[in-house]
């Protein structure tokens, strides 16, 4: 007699308690319904979910919103780049215009050995610090080496060799947290409508012989590179300047390297990687790796 | 009509399928239950009857039968032949670090103190958790009169004077067993003197 | 939706020690850390564990089709709570010692996150074959991880394992590897271990590992 | 006076000797995961505090009147089928069933109701709110309440509504401290240089099994107290 109305009696409170939930549950579904609108969803959906906050939003959700409800440009996403831009678009069924991402440049080329007048530095092992330190090093726009830069990026992509920043561009996927660390503004956004872009690796504003004495390969500003090629290159504040977005790679940059006499001006981006010098977008791929893989909990 | 009809049950439609796991789940457990419960009733039993032989000598585990004296749960143990050898009283309290559960082997009249095992206890690992050695803490107990409430000692007590050689290093949990004891049993013979005022 | 689907094998292998719940994934740290203080318990609880994820897997590859989206975990937890209530009726019917020992933290299989992780991953989309590979994987790659960390915690906890003595007589037993602490450090160094040789075979050999 | 000692000890003991997480290893996954920022994780712990007490007062609600032997409900329904019978219907094997249904939907409650009425915090929280469910603390506040209710043996030391809660409303409140002290020291360890194997899980469980030490330091208080106070 005990069995069968055991069996029934756990079968039956079960039973009931799955009816008082389901329908808790339901009410709940539909008294707390909160209209979104789809295609925040689907926008979410194409979104790579990094939030690693490169196109200036909080998290990607707050990105999807923004595109969405608030109207903002389908292509902020750089670490999605062409791909995620083409879905946003197709989701909002807006034209997407060429977009030429971006990629940083560290605008110095002095190695340790390099930098005249480096004082002995004890303090905190970061640029930040050591950059409020006057005089820790004879050139006061220089590269300081703490790899604070190397800290901000979650793509392993910045290195920091013999003291100078360097940045790898397989890895590198463009969302500006290198250039938004460095105190002293050495690393800028640069577009790279090709794998190459031609840049002056230096920002020291004073005058030659100042450089002179702070740097061994420091731009005295002699303005031989904007007499040889006047389109590409000027000299503003002792300090020769380039504009990448003129960049292309059927210019001939012999004389400028030869009257150079530092060797400052250097090709930068994918080295001699054949056949890469395609149009840009779309080009850079690289293996996408999520700041939510780093994270340490998965369970 | 169809689209009606699939849309009234809205809430209990959508989630038939938790209903009908919820409800299969429930009876084949309450199957598992009945299968298992004899087996699980008796290792329960012989965790505690099982000890019987060791805490009272002579005693035999399926004839000892368990009463209540006094409003206190006690094992009545019967030798094999059937004749009344002593008591096995459970007892428990607050240790070093969590509760410790206790069986205290008796003497027919509760005078003297036969044996002692520990049930359970979460003392620390490697240092209170020796109140279980058989023959390093427990054996200290058997033979100690009932009447006296026990004392632990530090050096080596006189055999039988109500003294308990501490454990090194866990001073807190040999003095927790031992006030067990001394409550319990003191407890107990009062409600045994009691009883057999009556019976 | 994985278009080609792994095989059974690969999820197999995966299971153990690419994917490793325990040193990979970070998958389940509150058995692994609770019950590793002997290798006894903690090889019962990977077996309990064991049991549990095969029966769950199969059960939700099976009913995979029915799922709704919003009730999936319910339907998850609730397999997985039987699973786990048989397991435990089982241990305290015949292993009485071993379900003293392990106490609370067999019900605690429910919540364990590499179960439900693999059903949601893994058993809701797959087909019988595989996700039963992949559960087989998984407990296997459960079961060493709990057996490392016990062994390490065990011999230098108490100089024996298993009751054989592995360390001299005159080893001072160190009582922090029993205690709670010892389980944290343990966990702790080991993950560290892991770590550095994983990283020192992909900078050696290329990075297949 | 003897209750209100009672209900303290239960008090100080879950929050900070038996500390669900640095000496039960109950809620570890969250422990490790949601510990970078300080108000993210004081915000967890307090989610899960609330959810956790949810729980606790389903849990023993259903224990003591449903699946405890003898329990109120189970008896009236025992009465109907076979009126006046002496055997107890026991259901104490639907325990976990009924404490797991009644964890994952009010962790699906809490969820839409976060939803409706405080979105800000739903987003901030995102992914890790529906995986309360799976935080071994909750269910474990269950298992202890249950253990208290229908595990003990003379009925009257069984636990009331006011000690279940207790218990979880300051277990919570322990597991919202030590994932709280464990983001202020992660936050501190980014700063610092950690071998590059150690980063991430590593150090945390080296820094939680340091703070384990230190909570065991408490293991007798509730000893003293409840001597001092009785």
């Amino acid at each position: 007699m005990l069995t069968p109305v055991t069996i029934l009696t756990a079968a039956g409170t079960m039973l009931v308690l799955a009816v008082a939930m389901a329908l808790v549950l339901g009410w709940a579904n539909r008294a707390f319904h909160v209209e979104t609108d789809p295609r925040v969803e689907a926008a979410e959906g194409a979104l790579p979910g990094a939030n690693c906050g490169g196109c200036g939003y909080v998290g990607c959700s707050e990105y999807a919103e923004a595109v969405v409800l608030g109207g903002a440009a389908v292509d902020l996403c750089p670490v999605g780049g062409p791909s995620t831009a083409g879905k946003l678009a197709e989701i909002m069924g807006v034209g997407l215009e060429e977009k030429v991402p971006e990629r940083p440049v560290v605008h110095c080329n002095a190695r340790l050995e390099d930098r005249l007048g480096r004082r002995p530095y004890e303090g905190e092992e970061s640029c930040a610090a050591a950059n409020m330190v006057a005089g820790v090093q004879g050139c006061a726009y220089g590269c300081l080496g703490f790899g604070d830069c190397v800290a901000a990026c979650s793509f392993e992509a910045v290195r920091v060799a013999e003291g100078l920043a360097e940045i790898d561009y397989e890895k590198c996927v463009g969302c500006g947290a290198c250039a938004r660390a460095c105190p002293r503004n050495v690393i800028s956004m640069v577009p790279f409508r090709h794998s190459r872009v031609v840049v002056v690796k230096c920002s020291n504003k004073d005058f030659g012989p100042e450089v002179k004495k702070v740097c061994k390969v420091g731009c005295i500003g002699c303005k031989a590179c904007e007499r040889a090629m006047g389109d590409y290159f000027r000299v503003e504040e002792n300090l020769a300047r380039t504009a990448p977005e003129k960049f292309e790679p059927s210019l001939d940059f012999g004389p400028v390297l030869e009257k150079c006499p530092q060797e400052g001006i250097v090709f930068l981006g994918l080295p001699g990687a054949e056949g890469r010098d395609g149009v840009a977008p779309g080009r850079v791929e690289v293996e996408f790796r999520t700041t939510v893989d780093q994270a340490e909990w998965r369970g | 009509m169809e689209k009606e009809a699939r849309k009234a049950p809205g809430l209990l439609g959508q989630a038939w399928l938790i209903l009908l796991l919820a409800a299969f789940f429930g009876s084949s457990l309450a199957g598992v239950e009945i299968a298992l419960k004899p087996r699980i009733e008796r290792n329960k039993r012989n965790e505690t009857f099982g000890q019987i032989p060791f805490l009272v000598p002579g005693g035999s585990s399926q004839k000892s039968v368990e009463t209540r004296m006094g409003g206190i749960r006690v094992i009545r143990v019967l030798s094999d032949k059937g004749d009344h050898l002593g008591w096995v009283l459970p007892a428990s309290g607050q240790g070093f670090a969590d509760r410790i559960e206790l069986l205290v082997g008796l003497d027919r009249k509760a005078e003297r103190i036969t044996g002692l095992y520990v049930l359970d206890q979460k003392e620390t690992p490697g240092l209170g958790s020796h109140i279980q050695d058989k023959d390093g803490f427990l054996r200290g107990f058997e033979g100690q009169p009932a009447d006296k409430s026990l004392r632990v000692v530090k050096g080596r007590p006189a055999p039988h004077s109500g003294g308990i050689r501490a454990i090194t290093g866990a001073t807190i949990s040999s003095l927790s067993v031992c006030n067990i004891v001394n409550r319990a049993v003191r407890d107990f013979r009062k409600a045994l003197a009691g009883s057999e005022g009556k019976d | 939706m994985v278009d080609s689907g792994p095989t059974a094998l690969e999820r197999f292998i995966n299971g153990i020690l690419p994917e490793n719940p325990t040193y990979r994934q970070l998958l389940g740290m509150c058995p692994t850390l609770a019950v590793t203080n002997g290798l006894k318990p903690a090889l019962t609880m990977a077996g309990a564990t064991a049991f549990v994820l095969i029966c769950a897997n199969f059960i939700t590859s099976l009913i995979r089709n029915a799922l709704k989206p919003h009730l999936r975990i319910l339907v998850f937890t609730l397999t997985i709570a039987t699973f786990v209530t048989i397991a435990d009726r089982f241990l305290q019917a015949f292993m009485p010692a071993m379900s003293k020992v392990l106490g609370p933290y067999v019900p605690l299989i429910i919540v364990n996150c590499i179960i439900i992780a693999r059903c949601e991953v893994c058993a809701s989309k797959q087909p019988v074959g595989t996700a039963l590979a992949d559960a087989l994987g998984c407990s296997l790659g459960f079961a060493l991880g709990l057996a490392s960390i016990a062994s390490v915690r065990e011999i230098l906890g108490t100089g024996c394992l298993l009751g054989a003595r592995v360390l001299p007589e005159a080893w001072p037993n160190w009582g922090i590897m029993v205690l709670p602490p010892g389980a944290f450090l343990t966990l702790g160094l080991l993950l560290g271990l892991v770590e550095w040789a994983g990283a020192a075979r992909k900078k050696a050999g290329g990075n297949q590992g | 006076m003897n209750h209100l000692v009672d209900l303290l000890l239960i008090a100080v003991g879950a929050a900070f000797i038996n500390n669900f997480v640095l000496h039960y290893f109950v809620g570890i996954c969250p422990f490790i995961g949601v510990s970078r920022r300080v108000d993210q994780a004081f915000g967890m712990g307090l989610a899960v505090t609330f959810v956790v007490t949810i729980a606790s007062f389903l849990a023993w609600f259903f224990t003591w009147f449903v699946t405890r032997p003898g329990a109120p409900v189970t008896a009236w329904v025992w009465g109907l089928f076979a009126p006046g019978s002496r055997t107890v219907l026991d259901l104490s094997i639907l325990n976990y069933l009924i404490y797991i249904f009644v964890i994952a939907s009010s962790v699906q409650f809490v969820e839409m109701y976060l939803k409706r009425f405080f979105p800000a915090l739903f987003k901030a929280f995102g992914v890790y709110l529906p995986l309360i469910t799976t935080n071994c603390a909750i269910l474990f506040a269950c298992l202890e309440i249950m253990k208290h209710v229908s595990g003990v043996r003379d009925p009257a030391a069984a636990w009331g509504l006011d000690q279940a809660l207790a218990l979880a409303v300051f277990g919570g409140l322990g597991f919202a401290l030590a994932i709280t002290m464990m983001a202020g020291i992660r936050e501190e360890l980014d700063l610092c240089d950690i071998p590059e194997p150690l980063k991430g899980a590593g150090i945390t469980l080296l820094t939680a099994g340091i703070m384990a030490m230190a909570f065991m330091g408490f293991t007798g208080v509730d000893r003293g107290l409840a001597a001092f106070l009785r």
